[in-house]
């Protein structure tokens, strides 16, 4: 089985640590995991996205046409890749911003508003990545919850390891909220 | 004696909220407003008339978004 | 509510945006020195009536775009080559009014040579040499110029000088150097220091359509990106602990 | 027993691979999209690990003579850069071939000419294997397609400068250095004991001088130099050479392809078969020496082969020096930081071989 | 009308051509064998001739540099250098290439790798025509083999170069620098009045800013303006190719050879014809872009083609390709300054191909 | 007939040359002061039991070949990256001894970055500093050095201040730099400041291994092929004309 | 016709010179010339030649296996060179210092005793150079004295022009002195 | 008072004949000889018996192929 998924947003969103975590819960669960950045030029803001794929199998390229499951934090990267979803794939995103909601009628959208239930709920903006990887594990159960834990241990350097309960909680806060828009 | 008042115009969408300009005002005019722009950067707005057209923020700001306006009275 | 309103029309502008800065978004970070540089150059050229008769030279570093922002003829220069393709420049268009723009990186580690020898010849161009202590535009490195003990993502305990060697003072440097007629260290963190940078800079243009040689205008500025640290905190830090170690104030003149 | 596997970037996997390789010193200059390199050293503090030396030099120029004069020590020595830093490099390149110095260079390839784009490409193959410097010498260029690989031919490549006296490098780009993947690690190596007999350290207990050196004023003398250093590429290209094959038994069609587009390039040979379309991949992984004879022997099996590359047309002339006129040899590129995807990949074979 | 005829060494040649062909500004640093380009120009004072910047820089670097600079203001600028120097200008040749700029670089080739030899050499083959520097870039490459060709390819070369806003390379050798031979010059040129419409010369009057860059940091511009450039290539291909064939139409074997080893290879060609063997010489004017056309058709009406380079075998890649596996090719090699003579060219035509 | 037969014997010898120096005939032309720079430096290393573990670093320049006179383990480095590469050789090998031996027109010119940066960074190697004021190997050519007015093949009318630059003093330059430990200035066209010259070295090489930073000798010598005059008559030249303008003695100590 | 002439000696023995006064006599007569020296790293001494071709044809290469004529002023070039003359070709030399003199038995051998003359009978050792030019121009008349007299106006600088009659004197001197050792 | 003399020996084979050993002497010792070597130099040796072993001739000499020897008598 090889999942391969893209997770896009603002710089400062945390996409490419959620991107991390994910993959490394994978290697703690045994797979074959890449993790692909895009990298700009600037030290400064801009969009960013990281395209990650776990699989039991050797993992051939990292650029990819199509994926199965797309992780959106913000309106450009909806647009971009929305249509880059594989027919029956996933779509997650977080309503935060979000004008132009996804129409596509041939994938599973799933709609989880973890910016706002960060901020309220948690009291700690900087989560919201981990609620909406939360939404996703609740969809598609790809990863262990152990191993999500796991993965936070490598992930994280030492000094973050008291955030560990937090991000869990997190990642439970998302499998809560999470909201079927339409399912294929 | 004369009196001198003065006034900024900032052009927000531009303003990237690094908060030199109202460090350097020296009639406390200027601060940040609670608001984002477009670019998703909380931005510097007058929040009093003490302005005196000094230009101190209109020097420092980076961006050269601060035009600065000034009259006698 | 909109304070001011009463003051805000054109007969009462006292200040305002130069025309030889373009409408371009700036991408530098929030609180940059770069940008406000950039406008007191322009300034500069605008005062002199320069602007049409200008060739700048822009670096590698985040200054590399400076083409984007400044209305005049540029070229973009390789990494540290500057002053080499301003005196390409000058060379063939002596009457012309050329300067380099340069990071740290950029002209005191790979364009040490040069530097020093554009001085030297001293070659009739202007250098704005902008220290921020750091490599910026790759991440925060360590420059030749970033302070003992200072942290960069190459010094990360802190800039050692006994295996990293020491801070380099390039302005002091080159004024030793018989071809440079004005060398001066210069900042923009408050206002008063904007005004004097800008007066530096006439300066130094005006000595060069003197043709009295070289002249260089150091700029002690922020790289809060690279520093790790927000703006305001960033111009503290630097009056802190770049000015006592980079003392502002004509070197040569 | 618990394997040392780690998830690391590409870039940071091979300073992780120098470290434990027993390398002796680095030097190099920050440049996108390598600089991960010396800032992952630089925090790792191997002088501390092993005693490995790390120093970020005033430029390129500097850096490559840096491991001229530390290699001509018999040390292992290590440089990375991106394609304008290894351009700098390459009069210090000629000279460390021509004074037959062992050291590895790895080149993050990003996108040109010029100061170009900090997107990956591949568009450094003819200055990597024809020769960016003068005069007639060779690097041996091993080309990874992953960061395990990275890792372990970082190791390979000292094994081998070593065993010919000669530069090797090591040519990725910024999609294999930024990008994370999971890699097992080999055990600390200890670093050299014993000083090279050719190596200047001080000629203390030999008795006799040793002097580096790539100056050979009398033509004869030069002449009998250059022809040494033929000797030696025969050997190299006798026994160096590396690659790859996937789903050639079977296949109609061939891509050629390395590193990063040849990952590509396997994905399209799966789109490819699930459309019925029987395509393999033959991945060169040392560039030079080329592996000329196993492409020339599958141009005999297919019916096409199709040439992938980040750049205009650059390995494409080695694949046709393979073939030499057997078959006609497609190719399909994108540059300056554009990654061809695999359905385009496999189209341009498609319209090339067999819609046409 | 006595015709302008000097006897001049190539390399004084050059500098005379250059003041002639109104060159505004020449940059280099001194490295034998072409010294002599700087010192006749210092020693003429162009400047009093025709207005001719003539500047001694620090370094090869530099010098590259300014021409960079001087190129951008759209002005007729050249430098020249030997191998080494040549290496050392690959950043900023990529650079110039990138940003379009026009230019002239001689390369006096010396034998390397390395500090090597001052003698000739024709081992930069593969730097000059397929990029010593970082990505796709190609340099109008012309090869004179006389010192008349060395003078007229010098003004060439400036038409070459602002035709097509691409650096132009002279490619000689020691041989052809240092030796003298009769030249007829043309005229004095004025120098350019007119600003190139690109050039960056100030904006007045211009209304809009130029600027000078090979910098473009998006994907798609960089692959744009790649796109272009290989569009500019192609459009070279067509129109530039240049070539020499002597005594082919009856020939049976074929030398392929370029500049001084063609010289030579046409002795042997008399030789050979004084023994009975009927041997041609094509001979390669323009080594960027390469004469492929003609070799594959000389190949259909020859027995065999050899190839012979003052290096271990750089071009005879381009005649293989040319050729594509119609015939077997043939290779004689000398290098570091080692010359074949005539009667050894002969010789190892006779070996391959007669008395196998 | 022969002179002092009676007093040649084992016994009685005050001079011979060092062991350090090999049999092999030196290719320097009649009076260069290479040679003589190069014997005071293998003394040096003698005198300090240093030979068995130094290793020197060979420029191009005249003295290309200098491994062929010297007895030590030596590397030949690319033009003006000396420097660069002893930085290599020593970092590897910090209790080594190591020198580079420069040309003017290797170290002053196309190595300036490498020379200013192993300076700044103090690097424990010692500079052997030829001042010659001018290109000898490739054939007399102008160098940073070469005087005002002084002609050479690249200055064949005299060096033009105004275009061609300034006669470049390296070793007061390099003395402003923090990791300079001693920097001097010396010659060796008479006995006496043949002995002085020998006795920089030696300090030279003493601070070198108490590890107390770059220290930098300058030595001012003759190229009378360059400048077109016989050895004697170069060095009455060097004495009137290069002496004023680079004066003798230390600089940093 | 083409004639292939090597010119050797020590460094500083007017052998460059001398190849330059016949390579531009020889333009002076309407022929095609190369002149190709040998060139080394040294600004001092040692030996060196130079390869004089008068052709009334386009000259091909400047690399020859074989002169028709060898000029040799000195013992390594007698060595290096006289293997090198095509049968029946001419050697002219200068017998100053020379130890083995030419064997040769199937070439025309001639000696002209340049220095000596030059320093006697002349008084100026620099135009042995010219004396042996001389001595070829008697066996040889490849090139008219009138466009020596031109080749030594292009050659040499105007403030040398004083020196033009005492070396078409020396010239002349070579045509006296000229022995011929052997004939075939 | 002890009376010194001394000597040199040159390795002719390899002097240059710069002269510039000779124009150090302080005794006048040293003269070029009229004849050259094999590589065509002329050399330098003594031409008295002056020589007092100083060893300037040898400081200067840039071949080094002077040896100097000393005695007191
Ligand atoms: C030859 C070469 N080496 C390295 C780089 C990478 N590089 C780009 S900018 C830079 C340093 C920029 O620092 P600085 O000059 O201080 O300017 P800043 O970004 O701080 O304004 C480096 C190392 C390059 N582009 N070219
Ligand atoms: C990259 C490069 N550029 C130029 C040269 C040619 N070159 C050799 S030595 C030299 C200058 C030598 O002058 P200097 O350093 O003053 O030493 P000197 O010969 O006077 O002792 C030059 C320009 C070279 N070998 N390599
Ligand atoms: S200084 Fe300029 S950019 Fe910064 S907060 Fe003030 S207005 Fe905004
Ligand atoms: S990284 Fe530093 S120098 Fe660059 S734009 Fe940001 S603050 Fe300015
Ligand atoms: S050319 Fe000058 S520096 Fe070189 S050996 Fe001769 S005198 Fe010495
Ligand atoms: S100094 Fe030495 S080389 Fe010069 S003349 Fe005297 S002995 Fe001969």
């Amino acid at each position: 089985m090889t999942e391969e998924i893209i997770i896009a947003g603002f710089g400062g969103q945390g996409v490419l640590s959620m991107g991390g975590i994910l993959a490394y819960a994978g290697v703690m669960q045994g797979k074959e995991v890449t993790w692909m950045p895009s990298y700009g030029p600037e030290m400064r803001g801009g969009t960013s996205n990281v395209t990650v794929i776990l699989s039991d199998e050797m993992i051939s390229s990292p650029i990819l046409n199509e994926y199965d499951t797309a992780i959106i934090l913000n309106q450009p990267s909806l647009d971009k890749f929305e249509k880059m979803i594989k027919k029956g794939g996933t779509l997650i995103y977080d309503g935060n911003g979000i004008n132009r909601h996804p129409e596509r009628e041939d994938i599973n959208i799933y709609r989880a508003d973890a910016a706002k239930a960060a901020a309220s709920d948690l009291k700690n903006p900087k989560v919201a990545n981990m609620i909406v990887l939360g939404a996703l594990l609740k969809q598609n159960p790809i990863i262990l919850d152990e191993n999500i834990k796991k993965g936070l241990e490598k992930a994280l350097p030492e000094r973050h390891h008291r955030l560990i309960p937090l991000n869990l909680k997190a990642v439970e806060k998302g499998k809560e909220i999470v909201k079927i828009i339409r399912e294929v | 004696m004369a009196k001198v008042r003065g006034a900024v115009e900032i052009d927000i969408e531009k303003c990237k909220g690094c908060e030199i300009c109202i460090n350097v005002c020296p009639t406390k005019t200027l601060k940040m407003s609670g608001a984002v722009n477009s670019k998703g950067y909380s931005f510097a707005e007058m929040i009093n008339d003490n302005c005196t057209g000094c230009t101190n923020c209109a020097l420092v700001c980076p961006e050269t978004i601060i035009t600065v306006y000034r009259k006698k009275f | 509510m909109k304070f001011g309103k009463d003051i805000i029309s054109p007969e009462n502008k006292v200040f305002e945006k130069t025309k030889l800065l373009t409408d371009e978004y700036l991408h530098y970070c929030p609180g940059c020195g770069h940008s406000v540089v950039h406008r007191l150059l322009m300034e500069a050229l605008e005062d002199l009536n320069l602007g049409d008769e200008t060739i700048g030279v822009a670096p590698v570093g985040c200054s590399v775009f400076a083409y984007h922002y400044m209305d005049i003829d540029m070229q973009q220069a390789a990494h540290g080559r500057a002053p080499a393709v301003a005196t390409g420049i000058k060379r063939v268009m002596p009457d012309k009014t050329v300067f380099t723009y340069q990071g740290d990186g950029d002209l005191a580690a790979i364009g040490t040579a040069e530097t020093i020898h554009a001085c030297n010849r001293g070659e009739n161009i202007t250098f704005i040499f902008i220290n921020n202590g750091i490599y910026g535009m790759t991440g925060g490195q360590m420059a030749p110029t970033t302070l003992e003990n200072m942290k960069s993502s190459t010094s990360p305990y802190g800039r050692d000088l006994k295996s990293m060697g020491h801070p380099l003072k390039m302005t002091e440097l080159v004024a030793n150097l018989d071809g440079v007629a004005y060398a001066t260290r210069q900042a923009v963190h408050t206002p008063a220091l904007v005004r004097k940078c800008k007066k530096a800079i006439v300066k130094a243009f005006k000595l060069q359509k003197e043709n009295k040689g070289t002249t260089f205008v150091e700029i002690v500025t922020n790289c809060n990106s690279g520093w790790k640290m927000r703006p305001v905190q960033a111009n503290e830090w630097l009056q802190k602990n770049m000015i006592p170690y980079y003392p502002l104030g004509d070197i040569k003149k | 027993m618990e394997k040392d596997i780690k998830l690391m970037k590409g870039n940071e996997a091979i300073a992780e691979a120098a470290i434990r390789a027993g390398v002796d010193a680095y030097f190099g200059y920050p440049i996108t999209p390598q600089s991960e390199v010396i800032e992952y050293l630089m925090a790792e503090q191997p002088e501390k690990r092993t005693g490995m030396v790390v120093l970020q030099a005033e430029s390129e120029v500097a850096a490559i003579n840096m491991i001229y004069g530390a290699a001509g020590a018999g040390k292992r020595v290590l440089t990375t850069s991106s394609s304008p830093g290894i351009s700098l490099m390459q009069e210090g390149i000629s000279y460390i071939a021509g004074a037959q110095l062992p050291c590895v260079l790895v080149n993050v390839v990003r996108g040109g000419p010029g100061l170009g784009t900090i997107q990956p490409s591949q568009a450094d193959y003819f200055q990597s294997v024809k020769g960016g410097g003068h005069g007639d010498y060779k690097l041996i260029v091993l080309a990874p397609a992953s960061v395990q690989e990275s890792v372990d031919f970082t190791r390979l490549a000292f094994d081998i400068a070593f065993k010919y006296r000669n530069p090797v490098m090591l040519l990725t780009d910024g999609v294999l250095g930024q990008m994370m993947e999971k890699v097992e690690f080999f055990e600390q190596q200890e670093r050299k004991k014993e000083d090279e007999p050719w190596a200047t350290v001080g000629k203390a207990g030999r008795g006799h001088r040793n002097y580096i050196t790539s100056l050979f004023i009398k033509p004869e003398k030069m002449y009998e130099v250059n022809l040494e250093l033929q000797k030696k590429y025969r050997e190299v290209e006798k026994n160096e050479v590396r690659y790859q094959e996937i789903d050639t038994e079977d296949a109609d069609y061939l891509f050629v392809a390395y590193g990063t587009t040849a990952r590509i390039c396997q994905k399209a040979c799966q789109l490819a078969r699930e459309k019925g379309i029987k395509v393999g991949l033959l991945r060169p992984i040392s560039l030079y020496p080329y592996p000329y004879d196993i492409i020339n022997k599958l141009a005999d099996k297919v019916k096409g082969v199709m040439v992938i590359e980040m750049n205009h047309g650059q390995m494409v002339e080695d694949v046709k020096l393979a073939i030499n006129g057997k078959l006609e040899v497609g190719f399909m590129g994108r540059s300056g930081g554009i990654i061809p995807t695999p359905s385009e990949i496999l189209e341009a074979l498609e319209n090339k071989f067999i819609n046409k």
